[in-house]
């Protein structure tokens, strides 16, 4: 295989290339591959699947490099010590193509042909949903680094980014404390938005806000004239809308409300999940200033990791580019499974699982710690758009330990997920 | 060539040589992973050999062949989903949106009967009547083709949107199901459904070239040729054009179930626009009124996608947008049609 | 003679075009194995007047009627199994079927799909399919698709569908265009034998292979009917030298049209 | 009243944006027969054109002029749209006319390559792209003597595209070794268009809140529909165009050059989406899928409207404007909030902008029932051959 550089350059080298011309160039670079990585004992093989085509392309990009340079910086380090060997770790890259059957088939080309040693990869819940069976059948490890609905504890996945407590429910009490009771809720037309907005709901009822309001957008649609006439309908004076739009969607609505003057100077407190520096520069930060999102790292946070963190990113992927929280997760993700690694002394997937509760990391947004129900703990951070497309951190909630089953919904109140458990049901059980 | 028999012989037979090749040497050489890929292939070639017949027979280009493709999926999802349970439990994202009770539709697929039925008949009957409501009123040419991705569109929305019914955006899964006691995603199972596939490719081919190769299918050709000339004949068209879209569609939904047990899920992306239309560049690069032609070409696009995807994913767009321009202007006939051309001087 | 029923008969019919009046209440009435031409200057509404027959357009006004019960609101696949054929101004086969297969869809007498996958073509049917290929001159072509036929051999072919669907009316759409002058004989006594046992009704700009009809005249001009009798009446009848070359040319001459 | 007025702009503020988006369509589809499935990514050109005069306004003007450099946009757009159409008009479309329906795949293929394009596209790929158009352009002059067997003869000229695209290939890799060349121009990513600040606020009429893009996109709407409207009817080319529409071969006859007014019917119709793609951004992402949000739309729009007279694509714009909208946001129960229980259960069933576009192309499909060939039908005996 390609090493992660030669590969990422063929592929816009060779953009608009026959498959002829790339079976050629894959025996030309081929040759080139056996002259570097001379200081390793061995290799070891991760998958890193990600749209790399298709409408998620825009935000998975990104993650994907993020784990690129989390894994560069752990080779240049001397790669993973395990048994006393350093084995490099080789990238094999996957495209998911923003299609979720695709996800599930090359986990399975993954996990069958290459042999991979873990998985890192997904975006939208829906990409997890469809790679799940397919881990738990095969009894094999993903690694999802996104933010997410919750209500989902699998055996065979780790999760790095945010359960709903560690982002939306923190911001939903920001925003009772601080904004206003009445709520809309706006998401994008999938599970994620659909699970969260039934948390928050459920939240709302219980520490006294009002739902005045929900509505769901087709992914990709940008017509929101009619959501737009609803908010004002449902409130006409200002309030609280929370919005789980993902993708395209953000930018029609956030133009759309700036113009019909459903903004922050009217007395709109618009709280986003899936706005992060990168879609705010995509989106154009006039629209959004004024407006918050609630993640576990921002750029602007100021410690020395996170700057470290900055500025070895745009060094690697230039000047122009931002870190936001899905990067600062696929990142750590990494680290950590390379930790477990090495706690485990193997590679082997099942032993990994088993050292991995209990790793720390010292991540640009703090110490992060795998909990035993897979999900880690994070930092929880309010934030404020500003000008320059930055977040001004308006509150820090401190670490927050991950809760997978959700307590504000009946379905799953009183329910916990421990792996480190001996019992079959680790995964759901009664409290 | 004409002194060279076994040439010409060579020639005509070569096209189904590889497939034979392809469904009985390559199950014991090909690594699992790879099979299952050829498996996934081969039943998408069902559906290409339907749009075979209502395209390349018949004129009537349908965008919308995916809506067919997922219901059958669905049909077959459905039952896995339930199959699995005890009585009176509820598959497992019902409890996401609260839904305590299993809804109406979803009951009779707890009969493998009903869904063995539900797979094509449920597809050929919303073919059938999306059809008759068009071809009644001499809907054709581009606006058949306009109206069946608009139809594919709104079925792909009321699907993704529906979470509380079908889960929505996230589709049904079925690698965790069991059939016979053994896990549906286990190497067993797939290499089950292998030949399972094969069988049902050769089936299904059989049944088209029942279809095209007589009068009824003399009346295809015609209606691709002349459709008015034969209403003058007196021939009711619509009920040609209605009968075979149904027929496509009953197999584009064996296709879809076939590919949903293969690749362990069946989600709303079946419906995407742009996986309708590869449908229809597969029967157009393997050639056009072959059928054969559809299965192979659906077979060896998917290969070439999985294989060029896997190394240099950003080029597949191009290739894929230059085999469109090829196959319309320099090879109208598809590959079997351009390998099977006779060697006349022009 | 007037003792028979109209087979065919045209009340008042309009037909209209965003206000242009390609038919304006034309009346006409054909009796049973009759043989009548249909002449008339280009845009006279002649083949409006056949789409009305066959059902393609529906008129405005008026009302068609076949042995008596109307047509209106039928089908053109119904009104073809009625017993009307028609065949069109240029010639129309099936490219990709050989002209036995183009034949086959004509004569049989099956048309709906399970007829047509379960039930075969019968010997005396096969037997005339044969006979008519002998006929047309097309038995060498057989097999060869019909799309790689020269031009009079396509005309031959459609005149031969329309005799394999045997209907009581036939509608015949300029038969002789593009055909050479042995042919054209060939074609006037093709049709004047099928007349008596058919009615036909034969549309035409080549005057002389009227005449060789010896058949009744109607003229239409501008959506009615002008004139109706014989040749050699219709010929010197002045209205129609005027709409034909305006009022002093000789009829002749239209020969060249 | 103030319900209704404000149903009723909103309604013709989505109507006009189809309107907009399919006006182009319509045009080629009605006077060439021509479905263009490449429409959306003309679009996506007009707003990544958008983008580009945006930037270079940023950086080269004083920032006085930055607020019309959207008004510079659009003649731009018109260019780059309409110049990229009449490329793909006289290399592809050209050789399919007659052929509607390969036409129809043949642009499918364009369009996934346009949007490729945009992703990758870098100097290098660009100077490479040249390259390879030039010698697949060239290559077929020099092979004319070079007599193949009659099954590759016909492939004479996808084997010298395919060696042009390889050399083309070659090129762009050596070149993308130099870093500053490799860099993509736009990349993957949604771009940021930012309206000028006269154009993101909104102004108060009657009680409805209007804003003013909303409004611009109208007034644009309407400029383009009498620009489009007096080119047909009164200059001299749109006369000729109208007279190849209605009868080729006797235009032929008449000296028209029936070629020229081809190319000029597809300049004019990808011009069109080129304006449209300027108006889009506005109100949504700008991105290499921008073409696919709106492409089905406007293809429901020239359904609806039938191919005979832009009256009936704006009429149908219009109609499937405000019933979006007035099933989206659920206003029938504003309007009637008494409405008994069953049929209250069923609007707020469609009151999501999904659910109302599955109720829409349902009234479709019921209405094409009624009027089979839309709004306005073509009459008389061109219509069935």
């Amino acid at each position: 295989m390609l090493s992660a550089p030669l590969q990422k350059t063929s592929f816009r080298l060779l953009s608009g290339a026959t498959a002829l011309a790339a079976s050629l160039s894959l025996v030309a670079c081929g040759g080139e591959k056996k002259s570097e990585g001379g200081a390793f004992d061995g290799e070891v093989k991760v998958g890193i699947l990600h749209s790399r085509s298709g409408t998620m392309a825009i935000s998975e990009n990104t993650v994907a490099e993020a784990e690129l340079m989390a894994i560069d910086e752990i080779n240049k380090a001397g790669g993973v010590l395990v048994d006393g060997k350093h084995l490099k770790i080789v990238p094999v890259e996957e495209d998911g193509a923003s299609d979720w059957p695709t996800f599930a088939e090359k986990s399975k080309k993954l996990i069958d042909q290459d042999k991979v040693a873990v998985v890192f990869g997904g975006w939208t819940s829906a990409s997890r949903k469809a790679m799940l069976p397919v881990y738990e059948a095969k009894d094999h490890f993903l690694y999802y680094p996104i933010q997410y609905e919750g209500q989902e504890c699998s055996k065979n996945i780790f999760y790095s980014g945010a359960t709903p407590n560690q982002q939306a429910e923190p911001a939903v009490q920001w925003l009772l404390k601080n904004k206003g009771k009445d709520f809309f809720l706006v998401g994008s037309d999938y599970v994620y938005p659909r699970t969260a907005n039934t948390i928050m709901k459920e939240q709302l009822k219980a520490e006294g806000g009002k739902v005045v309001g929900e509505d769901y957008l087709p992914l990709g649609n940008t017509e929101v004239a009619p959501i737009i006439a609803k908010i004002k309908q449902a409130l006409p004076k200002g309030g609280v809308i929370v919005n789980t739009l993902n993708g395209d969607s953000n930018v029609a609505f956030f133009k759309q409300m700036k113009a019909a003057g459903i903004t922050p100077a009217n007395g709109y407190s618009i709280m986003s999940f899936s706005i992060a520096e990168e879609e705010i520069a995509a989106i154009g930060p006039e629209y959004l200033e004024g407006t918050y999102a609630a993640w576990n790292f921002f750029q602007s946070l100021d410690t020395p990791a996170s700057k470290k963190f900055t500025a070895d990113f745009k060094a690697k992927y230039g000047e122009k580019r931002v870190t936001s929280d899905p990067a600062e997760a696929a990142y750590a993700m990494v680290y950590l499974w390379a930790k477990g690694a090495e706690k485990a002394n193997s590679v082997d997937d099942n032993k990994v699982r088993d050292a991995l509760v209990g790793v720390s990391f010292d991540a640009p947004e703090g110490k992060v710690t795998v909990e035993p129900n897979h999900h880690i703990s994070k930092l929880v951070l309010i934030g404020e758009v500003q000008k320059d497309g930055m977040f001004k951190i308006l509150e820090n909630k401190g670490i927050v330990k991950p809760i997978a089953w959700n307590q504000f919904v009946p379905e799953t109140k009183g329910y916990s997920c421990d792996w480190t458990q001996k019992r079959p049901d680790a995964g759901k059980f009664k409290m | 060539m004409n002194s060279f028999p076994w040439l010409k012989a060579w020639r005509r037979w070569l096209p189904w040589l590889v497939l034979v090749v392809a469904a009985l040497v390559l199950p014991i050489v090909l690594p699992p992973f790879r099979l299952n890929l050829l498996g996934r292939f081969l039943s998408l070639g069902i559906v290409a050999l339907g749009i075979d017949l209502i395209w390349g027979y018949t004129g009537l280009l349908s965008l919308g062949q995916g809506i067919f493709f997922a219901l059958g999926g669905y049909a077959l999802g459905m039952h896995l989903q339930l199959g699995s349970l005890a009585p009176g439990q509820l598959p497992e994202f019902f409890g996401l949106y609260g839904v305590k009770s299993l809804p109406g539709f979803w009951q009779p697929f707890t009969s493998p009967l009903f869904t063995f039925f539900a797979i094509w008949i449920v597809p050929a009957l919303v073919a059938g009547l999306l059809g008759y409501l068009v071809f009644r009123n001499r809907i054709k040419g581009v606006y058949f083709s306009i109206l069946t991705q608009a139809a594919l569109l709104v079925f792909f929305n009321f699907f993704n949107g529906q979470q509380k019914l079908i889960n929505g955006t996230n589709g049904l899964k079925t690698d965790t199901a069991k059939v016979f006691g053994d896990l549906v995603g286990s190497d067993l199972v797939q290499k089950e459904l292998f030949w399972l596939t094969v069988v049902l490719v050769v089936a299904a081919w059989w049944l088209c070239r029942w279809l095209t190769k007589g009068r009824f299918g003399d009346v295809l050709v015609a209606i691709r040729d002349d459709e008015p000339r034969l209403r003058f004949t007196g021939y009711n068209t619509t009920s040609y054009k209605t009968l075979v879209f149904a027929v496509a569609g009953a197999l584009a939904g064996i296709s879809g179930a076939l590919y949903t047990v293969q690749s362990g899920i069946v989600s709303p992306q079946f419906m995407a626009v742009p996986f309708s239309i590869e449908m229809v560049i597969w029967v157009a690069v393997g050639g056009r009124g072959t059928l054969i032609g559809a299965v192979l070409g659906a077979v060896l696009i998917n290969f070439a996608k999985s294989l060029v995807s896997e190394q240099l994913p950003e080029t597949w767009l191009f290739i894929q947008g230059g085999l469109f321009l090829l196959v319309v202007t320099a090879l109208p006939d598809g590959l079997l049609g351009w390998w099977w051309r006779r060697e006349v001087k022009p | 003679m007037t003792a028979l029923k109209p087979l065919l008969e045209l009340r008042d019919v309009s037909v209209s075009f965003d206000g242009f009046w390609a038919l304006k209440e034309l009346n006409l009435s054909l009796r049973p194995g009759e043989l009548r031409a249909v002449i008339g200057p280009n845009g006279a509404g002649k083949t409006t007047f056949l789409d009305v027959i066959t059902g393609k357009l529906k008129p405005q006004r008026g009302d068609v009627f076949f042995r008596g019960s109307s047509l209106l609101g039928k089908s053109e696949n119904q009104i073809a199994r009625l017993g009307i054929g028609r065949k069109f101004q240029t010639p129309r086969v099936y490219q990709n079927l050989s002209p036995r297969r183009n034949l086959e869809l004509a004569i049989s007498g099956q048309s709906t799909p399970l007829q047509l996958l379960f039930g075969g073509l019968d010997g005396a049917a096969r037997d005339r399919v044969q006979h008519l290929l002998a006929v047309v001159g097309l038995e060498e072509q057989a097999h060869r698709l019909a799309g790689g036929l020269s031009h009079g051999q396509k005309q031959w072919l459609e005149i031969a569908m329309l005799v394999a669907q045997d209907p009581d009316l036939l509608l015949v759409d300029e038969p002789v265009a593009g055909l050479s002058d042995a042919e054209t004989e060939r074609t006037a006594d093709l049709l004047k034998r099928l007349a008596g046992e058919h009615t036909v009704l034969v549309i035409e700009h080549d005057m002389e292979f009227i005449r060789n009809l010896q058949a009744p005249v109607t003229v239409l001009h501008e959506g009615h009917v002008l004139c109706e009798g014989p040749m050699e009446q219709v010929q010197n009848d002045p209205r129609v030298i005027e709409v034909y070359l305006g009022s002093d040319a000789d009829l002749e001459t239209m020969e060249d049209h | 009243m103030n319900l209704f007025y404000d149903t009723l702009f909103n309604g013709l503020a989505i109507g006009s944006v189809l309107v907009l988006a399919a006006l182009g369509l319509a045009v080629v589809f009605g006077l060439m027969g021509v479905i263009n499935m490449a429409h959306g990514e003309l679009m996506m050109l007009g707003a990544y054109t958008t983008f580009v005069v945006q930037n270079v306004f940023k950086a080269v003007l004083p920032e006085s002029v930055f607020p019309i450099y959207i008004l510079v946009a659009i003649p731009f757009a018109f260019l780059v749209s309409g110049l990229a159409g009449l490329l793909l008009e006289k290399t592809v479309v050209r050789r399919l006319y007659g052929r509607p329906l390969e036409t129809l795949l043949a642009t499918w293929g364009v369009s996934l390559i346009l949007q490729q394009f945009v992703r990758s596209v870098s100097s290098a790929f660009a100077i490479g792209l040249l390259l390879a158009v030039a010698i697949g352009l060239f290559l077929p002059r020099l092979l004319v003597r070079v007599q193949l067997a009659p099954r590759w003869a016909g492939l004479k000229g996808t084997i010298s595209w395919i060696s042009a695209g390889l050399v083309g290939i070659g090129v762009a890799s050596l070149l993308g070794e130099e870093r500053s060349l490799d860099q993509p121009w736009f990349s993957a990513r949604n771009l940021d268009v930012t309206a000028p600040s006269w154009l993101r606020g909104s102004i108060e009429l009657g009680g409805v809140t209007m804003p003013t893009a909303r409004l611009f996109i109208i007034a644009l709407t309407i400029l383009a529909l009498w620009g489009v409207t007096w080119f047909l009817q009164k200059s001299v080319w749109g006369i000729r165009i109208r007279a190849v529409t209605q009868n080729r071969s006797m235009s032929d006859c008449l000296g028209i050059p029936t070629e020229t007014v081809d190319a000029l019917t597809f300049l004019i119709g990808s011009g069109l989406a080129g304006v449209a793609g300027v108006a889009v951004t506005l109100l949504g992402s700008v991105g290499p899928n921008l073409g696919g949000n709106y492409i089905v739309d406007c293809f429901m729009v020239v359904v609806l409207g039938g191919v005979g007279k832009l009256l009936g694509t704006v009429l149908a714009a219009l109609g499937i404007g405000v019933i979006s909208y007035v099933v989206g946001s659920g206003s029938l129960l504003l309007i009637w909030p008494a409405m008994p229980a069953g049929l209250n259960e069923l609007i707020t069933f469609f009151a999501t902008t999904s659910m109302a576009k599955v109720l829409v192309f349902a009234l479709i499909v019921l209405f094409l029932q009624v009027r089979p060939a839309g709004l306005f039908p073509p009459k008389g005996r061109m219509v069935e051959a």
